[in-house]
């Protein structure tokens, strides 16, 4: 096993992780760090194919990466703060009213 | 010509119809109704005259007149043609003129009727038809008239519809002749498909040409036979008649004795082309018409209502006729034809008079002793009675006696037992004719004073009809028919050895009508307790007789009843709506419960959508791993 | 080529009709239903001088237009009269404007939208009639649906929004399948012979292996046979015609129901010939089953216009039973029995109307003596009675014998060879003769005759409107029982291609 | 590159720079009340007239080579979401004040535009967040009820989940192939080695998770049904649309091969079938909504299973039919003063008699969804499926076809509602409703053109 | 001097490793702990890790960026949530209803995802970490190449801050609603 392979399995159990934690945790806090979890998981697989072949576009990517992750936790911490002000919890198991 | 021969009643059908009645907004009176309503008859009663003088000037040469091409079909043709030969005649003639005298009857006897218009019109389109019916060339215009006087009889019989049992007796003729008509149409499907055509004399010539026909002569002779029963009340389908009666006595007179009921019998002579060729069928034909005239003749001995007695006897000469037809004596039977509608139409009308005079009493339990009131209605009533008891020299004497005659010894199926049948029939026929001559007319009266009181002898426009027609019935016998009829019809061979049978069995027959009178008039001239002890002595025979065997009962058992529970229970309950509806809804319910589901997993909870996602790309990486 | 200007004309009226519609001021009732019927009556006008300048000599399409629509795919608007569809569009036209007058006073709820719907189905439905592209008579067979579930749906009775429904999806489903079947066709007709075309006249040039045949006719079967609609698809008739309001029912029984016959007769057979020698027994014993179970379910009704419902299923079932005989005879008779049954379901439907107007209610044991109470009512509801029995000088009869007569005529054969089926087939078709004179006389018996028994009484007899309606009717009945000589002149030549197409086999081998 | 090049290929981008710059500078200037809304309809119009001129111009150009390109067909699918964008803009009125909505909107539309000549597996990941990240807050931004929060916060994790998917799908190819250009996508998609298919496959289903097709559409409904009325039109159709189109330009290319081909078949299916079952008893009309266009996104993602050659041809004229169809219905919807009140399907019943014209053009819309002749949904449809069984999935197109008719009761019962039901005596509220009148009359003048004439748009696509 | 040159290179590979599994088992632990802060702190130890590898890998400026933009930014960010939040918040439960099926999915989804990986992944064209592109290739790049992606880059950030601040509106008009 070389490293490109440990690397990418890594890559690929930060993913999985990642979304698993949405599925199992209840603290939309952790969810969104979970989230964060899975494309810190693309962002390595990114990187290391990058060396793989030896190309800049994937380590451009990241830094794109990057920057999304940034957007995207910047709006859903507002959505929560709102979310907590109605219901004063964190617990994603109160906020299931939609539904049918 | 012989078109304006059927045009001229439809003429008057339509003029009182509409004006006559309230669709037109009763424009015209009953004089105009009168006027049209008879003379338009008698108009086409002349032509019909004209007619044979045209057809003999011509040598009896038939006369054709297609009116026009109805439909063309591929190489099928079906034209509106009239076809008039001599047996065209003689029922042509009998149709306009006992048809014509029978309106002028009724104008007396339908005079205080609201619906003096509309009976009028009935009756025209009634002619209208049996003139298409007589006159038709092909077996398509014979049918448009067979289905035509059905209609007008169903309408003539529902005529006072306010009782739901007169429309439900028109009913019941309707559905019965329509049964036979099914045959009727089978037959005529049959023979098109096999000659091309539907032109009787074409496929009488057809058969006549020898060359073995493609198709059994005897299967279309009964397919046209089931036809004729229905229209001609035969076994098995001879219930309707007598609830018929419901109808004004006119009607009773004109349709359900004269004319129309027999109908079958002419279609059986104009095919006869098809029958001398159909031995099984001729031979199904005559037992059918000797039972039926056995067994109506006994009904008739126990009935009651004064029209009923005529009705059974109707068609216990019905059966007389088919009886002559299945021995091949098509003649004969024609004959019979001519002189039983001059002394049944005289009868009925008789017995419209005395109805007439008794303010509607019908039963005769309630009648007696009317002989010196109304006399003329009497001697005429009494000359058809003896006229159709087959008292020599009256009209029914020569027609029946040479029916005997052939159903002994014609060489086509005559057999002794139809004889011996036919004359016990015979000997009833008497029987029971002159007990409704004695229990109406003669004996002590029984009728309540009031209606005694009222009785009163009909106008002249009915009893001249009677007159008229009693006359007829005495000297029609004289008409010979047959041998105007022979060169057409020719009649059948009889046996060498039975020649010397001849006289003796006439002088039988003589005497089984006088027996009858006897016994009439010892039964019922005499103190009514001999009756009483008879019927007491036979009350299980009676009760069947009276109750007509049963047959209409078992009809409802078999056919009736069945057919409904059917419909309702299997086809209704369980087919439309627990089968086919059932399952509709069930699909329908079933895709509404898996909405209620699928919209029950949407629960809200993210995890839930979370593990979806999750769940789908597992399930599609590992898919897509495994195949290709 | 003005023929082809004036039958487009025919067919885009009703839609110039609804555009009239949205202009006018809804309060102004008078104005809308004047101005439907004029509209309705103009249609008639020209489908009848239409009908005098068709050459019945010419075989196939006459006043044909033909455009390219959907280039692409081969699909043009193409619409004609021939010998199938001319006497279909006559009888349309013709109770166009006794629909509409039928509803002046009957209709009082939402008038313009009522007469709008009217004239969108009536524009379907000649679309459909006219349609000589088989995406076009996709498109207007389906547009027919939606005013339909409207009419049935606004203005019906209690249990419109069911019956509507049940009509709806019942119909969509077998359109769905249709469409499959359509899509599938033309595919295998560019596989074979390179040709992308929706017309008719390519599509019967389709060359398809036996089970691929059978597959398609039967999708285009079930969609046809729930229009017609034939046992035991129908179950949605009784309900959509008891619900619906009078000129709903009219237009269903007097034209929808034709579409299906129409289609089997223009469409179904032709294109798969082989196929369809093949079920003939099949469809043939669901024909002669439609008509003894329709009878035997009319006799048992008591709501007078569930036993018209029924009735018409059986009355249609002679309509198949003609065209599967394959006799000139058979075929010519299921083509006046439409009409017929067009004109006679009709006028029945209508009366049934008029009565509800004045009584407010359908069952029969509701009434009694009627022919007293409304004479010349009555007069006219005998002879439609008559006429859908079959009496002779009626168009019924004409359409019955006929039918009755081919199939014998083609069985008869048969069953010398030794094949019975078709014989008993056509037996027990008779036997509808003697049903069909049951439950209407039953029918007329309750009705009209026996004491006088009706709800709000006193009644008044028909108006003038009412006469001029029916009386128009029975005069067609009547033309066309005595006189048929004409107009089936017309369609001879129609007939004859109908038999040529599905007689002579047209399969291949290989599959596309 | 230069500089022409760069500003006349990206010239609806740019116009839509402009608006949104000049929206955020009135809300800076705190004016931006009516006029942002303005300003926004106004940029969307001239973007969209910019792209239709280019495209019939025929111009094509690569300003920046491998990363975005654009030629006919790519600025008319642009011109044609832009054109939806204005009736969205218009029915918003009375539901968004601020500057914040055509903002927003206008980024949205930035995003929808490149991803439609993105070339570039970068360019498409920026282009769908920059098209998704907007309307996470969309959803939320009317704030009618604190569950818009709710599914905003739904939507933006499984979205945020969609983009690591396919980032995720898009590292592994770029491990295969060394390069993040969408040219090497089809040679990927017909390769048979286990990390190209991983890769496809995890890029399918992110497009699969963004247009909502079953099992990943559980965000659509509760979205669509807690956003406001154009928010809901928006993401029913321009967001759809992108998505589709965006996918198309991925997958559109080559022949699908067997693992792709089923799952491409399946999950379609299963979405229309479950979008029309679940659909049937919705009381909100925005969920139902939200069902029959998880349903339409199964059709749409059928056209993958036709033939390259009309693939393009056939999605591009669905969502013309379906968007229009779509905005329709959300413009005639009558307003309400209480939102949830005017989302309530029981609200329509006896619409007929209060507001014959809306009620109508609602008609018109759900019959064209249910695809039934002869409006535009039909023919959509019926190209559709010809392509699908022209290619030889006869089995597949007739299921879809099952599927369809399943989904037409639900319609039939907005129908039912509006025309034969007793009237809910429903105060109507007095807002003028001008804009969004003229917005449906627009939407329907198309439909008929396109009902019309379909031999004539389907040539131009 | 080679010896030397093995050494540092297998001390590189076994910092790898280490970095690798040690990245893992933190986020690994992130699925267990109940406190947010202590599965923050998980999460920040788990992005250093990562930035390690990258520093291994020779890609030392995004190593920079994924300490400064992710532990600099956006975890302080969340930390600032989570100490916000904390003081309100009740007890909540760890784990969902679906934690078994999610566990169990722990197990799949890597596993479907290796297996169709594992077997093609390329060979190294060279050994990874040889080819070290230090920030000013990348910027080069960046500027050139990748030009358009900056300027969308741009718009994307606009574009989020007003999402932003467009949710803080909703949040003060939610406030002023009370």
């Amino acid at each position: 096993m070389d490293r490109t392979q440990l690397l990418i399995g890594v890559a690929v159990a930060l993913f999985s992780i990642g979304l698993v934690g949405v599925v199992v945790r209840r603290n939309v806090l952790v969810m969104l760090m979970c989230m964060e979890l899975m494309l810190n998981g693309v962002n390595l697989s990114l990187i290391t194919f990058a060396q793989q072949t030896a190309t800049t576009v994937g380590a451009v990517v990241v830094f794109l990466v990057f920057v999304v992750a940034t957007v995207e936790i910047a709006l859903a911490i507002p959505i929560v703060l709102l979310l907590v002000r109605d219901k004063h919890t964190l617990d994603i198991g109160a906020y299931s009213e939609l539904r049918g | 010509m012989l078109t304006l021969i059927v045009v001229l009643p439809l003429l008057g059908f339509l003029l009182n119809g509409v004006l006559a009645t309230r669709l037109g907004g009763n424009v015209v009176g009953n004089r105009f109704v009168t006027v049209v309503g008879c003379g338009l008859p008698i108009a086409s009663f002349a032509l019909v005259v004209a007619s044979c003088m045209a057809l003999a000037a011509g040598g009896y040469v038939p006369l054709v007149e297609v009116a026009y091409r109805w439909a063309e079909i591929g190489d099928g043709s079906f034209e509106i043609a009239f076809y008039f030969d001599r047996l065209a005649a003689v029922m042509a003639l009998v149709v306009t003129g006992v048809g014509s005298v029978i309106h002028v009857y009724s104008i007396g006897y339908m005079k205080d009727d609201p619906g003096y218009g509309r009976f009028f019109a009935y009756l025209n389109v009634f002619l209208f038809f049996m003139l298409l019916l007589v006159l038709g060339r092909s077996l398509l215009v014979l049918f448009v008239g067979w289905e035509g006087v059905g209609l007008a009889s169903y309408l003539l019989i529902g005529f006072w519809f306010d009782d739901l049992a007169n429309a439900r007796a028109g009913k019941k003729a309707f559905i019965t002749n329509r049964v036979g008509d099914a045959g009727f149409l089978l037959g005529m499907f049959l023979l098109y498909t096999t000659f091309g055509t539907l032109d009787m004399d074409r496929i009488n010539a057809a058969f006549g040409a020898g060359a073995a026909p493609a198709v059994s002569a005897s299967l279309v002779g009964l397919l046209l036979f089931i036809g004729a029963t229905g229209k001609s009340a035969q076994i098995p389908l001879h219930v309707w008649l007598p609830d018929a009666m419901a109808g004004p006595t006119p009607v009773s007179a004109l349709i359900h004795a004269a004319t129309m009921v027999t109908a079958g019998v002419y279609l059986v002579a104009r095919m006869a082309g098809v029958y001398v060729h159909a031995p099984e069928a001729s031979a199904v034909i005559a037992v059918v018409g000797v039972t039926t005239a056995f067994f109506a003749a006994t009904i008739a001995l126990v009935q009651t209502d004064i029209k009923k007695v005529l009705a059974y006897s109707t068609i216990s000469q019905l059966g007389f006729m088919f009886l002559a037809l299945g021995v091949g004596a098509y003649a004969v039977a024609i004959f019979h034809v001519v002189t039983h509608a001059f002394f049944k139409a005289c009868l009925f009308l008789g017995a419209g008079s005395v109805i007439h005079a008794l303010g509607g009493e019908q039963d005769v339990r309630r009648m007696g002793g009317l002989a010196k009131k109304i006399p003329l209605t009497f001697w005429t009533f009494a000359v058809a009675t003896a006229a159709i008891a087959g008292l020599p020299p009256l009209a029914g004497f020569f027609s029946k006696d040479e029916i005997l005659w052939y159903s002994f010894a014609s060489t086509r199926g005559g057999a002794p037992w139809l004889w011996i049948v036919a004359a016990a029939t015979a000997l009833m026929t008497a029987f029971y004719m002159f007990r409704l001559l004695w229990l109406t007319f003669l004996g002590r009266s029984r009728m309540s004073a009031e209606v005694e009181h009222h009785v009163h002898e009909s106008p002249w426009s009915m009893t001249g009809v009677l007159v008229v027609l009693a006359v007829l019935s005495a000297v029609g016998g004289f008409i010979a028919v047959p041998h105007f009829l022979e060169p057409q019809l020719a009649l059948p061979a009889v046996h060498e050895s039975l020649h010397a049978a001849e006289t003796p069995l006439v002088v039988v027959s003589v005497v089984l009508a006088l027996a009858g009178l006897a016994a009439a008039a010892f039964l019922f001239g005499g103190p009514s307790e001999r009756v009483e002890r008879l019927r007491a002595r036979f009350a299980g025979v009676h009760r069947v007789l009276s109750a007509k065997y049963f047959v209409d009962e078992l009809y409802a058992r078999l056919i009736g009843r069945p057919l409904v529970w059917i419909s309702d229970r299997v086809f209704l309950r369980l087919g439309d709506r627990a089968l086919l509806d059932g399952t509709l809804h069930g699909m329908a319910a079933l895709g509404r419960g898996t909405g209620r589901v699928l919209a029950r997993i949407q629960t809200g909870s993210l995890h839930l959508y979370a593990w979806l996602v999750l769940a789908g790309i597992a399930g599609a990486l590992i898919w897509s791993s495994r195949h290709g | 080529m003005a023929e082809a200007a004036v039958l487009n004309w025919v067919l885009f009226l009703p839609l110039v009709g609804v555009a009239a519609l949205a202009v006018v001021p809804a309060d102004n009732g008078r104005l809308v239903r004047a101005l439907s019927f004029a509209v309705m009556a103009i249609q008639l006008a020209l489908v009848a001088w239409l009908y005098t300048r068709f050459d019945p000599s010419v075989g196939g399409l006459q006043f044909e237009t033909r455009l390219p629509w959907i280039a692409a795919w081969g699909v043009s608007y193409q619409i004609g009269l021939d010998g199938y569809n001319i006497l279909l569009v006559l009888m349309t036209a013709y109770l166009g404007p006794l629909v509409v007058a039928g509803a002046f006073t009957a209709i009082s709820k939402d008038v313009k939208l009522f007469y709008a719907m009217v004239f969108l189905v009536q524009f379907a439905m000649v679309g459909t009639f006219l349609a000589q592209d088989l995406f076009l008579f996709y498109v207007f067979w389906e547009t027919m649906l939606i005013p339909m579930f409207l009419l049935i749906g606004i203005w019906g009775g209690e249990r419109r929004i069911y019956a509507t429904l049940k009509f709806v999806l019942y119909t969509a489903f077998g359109s769905i399948l249709m469409l499959a079947a359509v899509i599938y066709l033309v595919w295998s007709l560019q596989k074979t012979t390179g040709i992308t075309s929706f017309a008719f006249a390519d599509l019967v040039q389709t060359h398809l292996p036996l089970d691929v045949q059978t597959i398609l006719l039967a999708a285009f079967a079930l969609s046809f046979a729930i229009k017609v609609p034939m046992a035991p698809l129908h179950t949605w008739l009784p309900d959509a015609h008891v619900e619906a309001p009078t000129a709903g029912s009219v237009i269903l029984a007097g034209v929808m129901l034709k579409m299906g016959t129409y289609g089997f007769m223009k469409l179904g057979f032709p294109l798969f010939p082989d196929a369809t020698r093949e079920l003939t027994p099949v469809l043939m014993s669901l024909a002669v089953l439609s008509i003894v179970y329709g009878a035997c379910l009319a006799l048992v009704q008591d709501d007078i216009k569930k036993i018209i419902a029924y009735s018409s299923i059986s009355h249609l079932g002679y309509v198949m039973l003609g065209l599967l005989s394959l006799d000139l005879l058979g075929i010519q008779g299921a083509v006046i029995q439409m009409v017929s049954h067009g004109l006679v379901a009709g006028g029945l439907f209508l009366m049934v109307g008029m009565i509800y107007e004045r009584c407010h209610t359908r069952e029969l044991a509701a009434y009694g003596g009627i022919a007293k109470l409304l004479p010349v009512y009555s007069v006219f509801f005998m002879l439609l009675t008559l006429a859908s029995v079959g009496l002779p000088t009626t168009s019924g009869f004409t359409g019955e014998f006929l039918v009755l007569l081919g199939a014998f005529k083609a069985a008869w054969p048969l069953h010398v060879a030794g094949n019975d089926l078709p014989l008993v087939l056509a037996l027990v078709a008779v036997t509808g003769v003697v049903l069909g004179a049951l439950y209407m006389l039953r029918f007329a018996l309750g009705f009209l005759f026996g004491a006088v028994h009706a709800p709000h009484q006193p009644l008044a007899d028909l108006g003038a409107r009412e006469r001029w309606i029916l009386g128009l009717i029975v005069a067609a009945v009547f033309a066309l029982g005595l006189f048929p000589y004409e107009p089936m002149k017309k369609t001879e030549l129609a007939a004859k291609a109908y038999r040529e197409l599905i007689v002579t086999p047209r399969l291949t081998a290989r599959a596309p | 590159m230069n500089t022409t090049a760069v500003l006349t290929a990206m010239l609806p981008e740019h116009l839509l720079l402009v608006g949104l710059v000049v929206v955020i500078g009135l809300e800076i200037a705190g004016r931006g009340r009516r006029a942002s809304l303005a300003v926004a309809f106004v940029a969307v119009a001239a973007a969209a007239i910019a792209a239709t001129l280019l495209s019939l111009d025929g111009y094509a150009a690569a300003p920046f080579a491998g990363q975005f390109s654009v030629d006919r067909s790519t600025l008319l699918v642009k011109a044609m979401v832009l054109a939806f964008a204005l009736p969205v803009l218009s029915m918003a009125r009375d539901d968004f004040a601020g500057g914040e909505f055509p903002a927003l909107l206008l980024s949205s539309l930035y995003g929808v535009c490149l991803l439609q000549s993105a070339d570039s597996f970068a360019t498409v990941f920026l282009g769908l967040e920059l098209m998704s990240l907007p309307v996470y807050v969309l959803v939320l931004l009317a704030w009618r009820r604190p569950q818009s929060a709710e599914a905003a916060l739904k939507y933006l994790v499984l979205g945020g989940t969609a983009t690591a998917m396919f980032l995720m799908g898009a590292s592994l190819l770029y491990g295969g192939t060394g390069s993040l250009a969408i040219d090497a996508f089809p040679r990927a998609l017909t390769a048979g080695d286990g990390l190209a298919r991983a890769a496809v496959v995890l890029v399918l289903l992110a497009f699969f998770l963004k247009a909502a097709i079953v099992p990943f559409h559980a965000w659509a409904p509760d979205a669509y049904e807690a956003a406001s009325v154009p928010v809901t039109a928006y993401m029913a159709t321009i967001v759809k649309a992108g998505v589709l189109l965006a996918a198309l330009r991925l997958f559109g290319r080559a022949q699908l091969a067997s693992p792709m081909l089923e799952l491409v078949a399946a999950l379609p299916l299963a979405s229309i079938v479950w979008g029309n079952l679940a659909a049937m008893r919705q009381p909100s009309l925005r969920r139902m909504i939200a069902y029959s266009s998880i349903a339409h996104a199964g059709y749409l993602f059928y056209a993958l299973l036709g033939d390259p050659a009309g693939r393009m041809q056939s999605v591009a004229f669905y969502l013309l039919a379906y968007g229009l169809m779509n905005l329709l219905a959300f413009a005639a919807l009558p307003a309400a003063d209480d939102d949830l009140a005017r989302d309530r399907l029981d609200n329509l019943r006896g619409l007929f008699h209060r507001a014959p014209f809306a009620a109508l053009m609602l008609g018109l819309a759900m019959l064209s969804l249910a695809g039934i002749p002869p409006l535009p949904g039909f023919i959509a449809k019926f190209l559709i499926f010809r392509n699908v069984m022209t290619s030889g999935h006869t089995l597949v197109a007739v299921l879809g076809l099952v599927g369809s008719y399943l989904g037409i009761y639900f319609y039939l019962r907005v129908i039912q509602l509006m025309f034969m039901s007793p009237d809910a005596h429903v105060v109507p509220p007095n807002g003028r409703r001008g804009l969004a009148l003229g917005a449906s009359v627009a939407c329907v003048a198309a439909a008929l053109l396109v009902a019309v004439f379909p031999g004539w748009v389907i040539g131009r696509l | 001097m080679a010896t030397i040159e093995g050494l540092l290179r297998q001390l590189d590979t076994l910092l790898l490793v280490v970095c690798a599994f040690g990245a893992l088992a933190a986020a690994v632990t992130m699925l267990f702990l109940r406190e947010p802060m202590r599965v923050a702190l998980a999460l920040v130890t788990s992005m250093i890790l990562l930035g390690g590898i990258y520093g291994l890998l020779g890609v030392h400026f995004v190593a920079a960026f994924q300490v400064l933009i992710y532990v600099g930014a956006v975890m302080v960010f969340i930390v600032y949530a989570i100490m916000l939040l904390e003081r309100r918040e009740v007890e909540v439960r760890r784990y969902s209803r679906l934690v078994v099926p999610g566990i169990a999915g722990l197990v799949v989804l890597p596993g479907a995802i290796v297996a169709s990986v594992w077997k093609p992944l390329p060979s190294p064209v060279h050994e990874l970490g040889d080819v070290s592109f230090g920030i000013g290739a990348f910027s080069v790049a960046f500027l050139t190449e990748y030009w358009l992606l900056f300027e969308l880059t741009s718009v994307l950030l606009v574009a989020a801050v007003v999402a932003a601040v467009a949710v803080l509106g909703v949040g003060r008009k939610d406030a002023r609603r009370g």
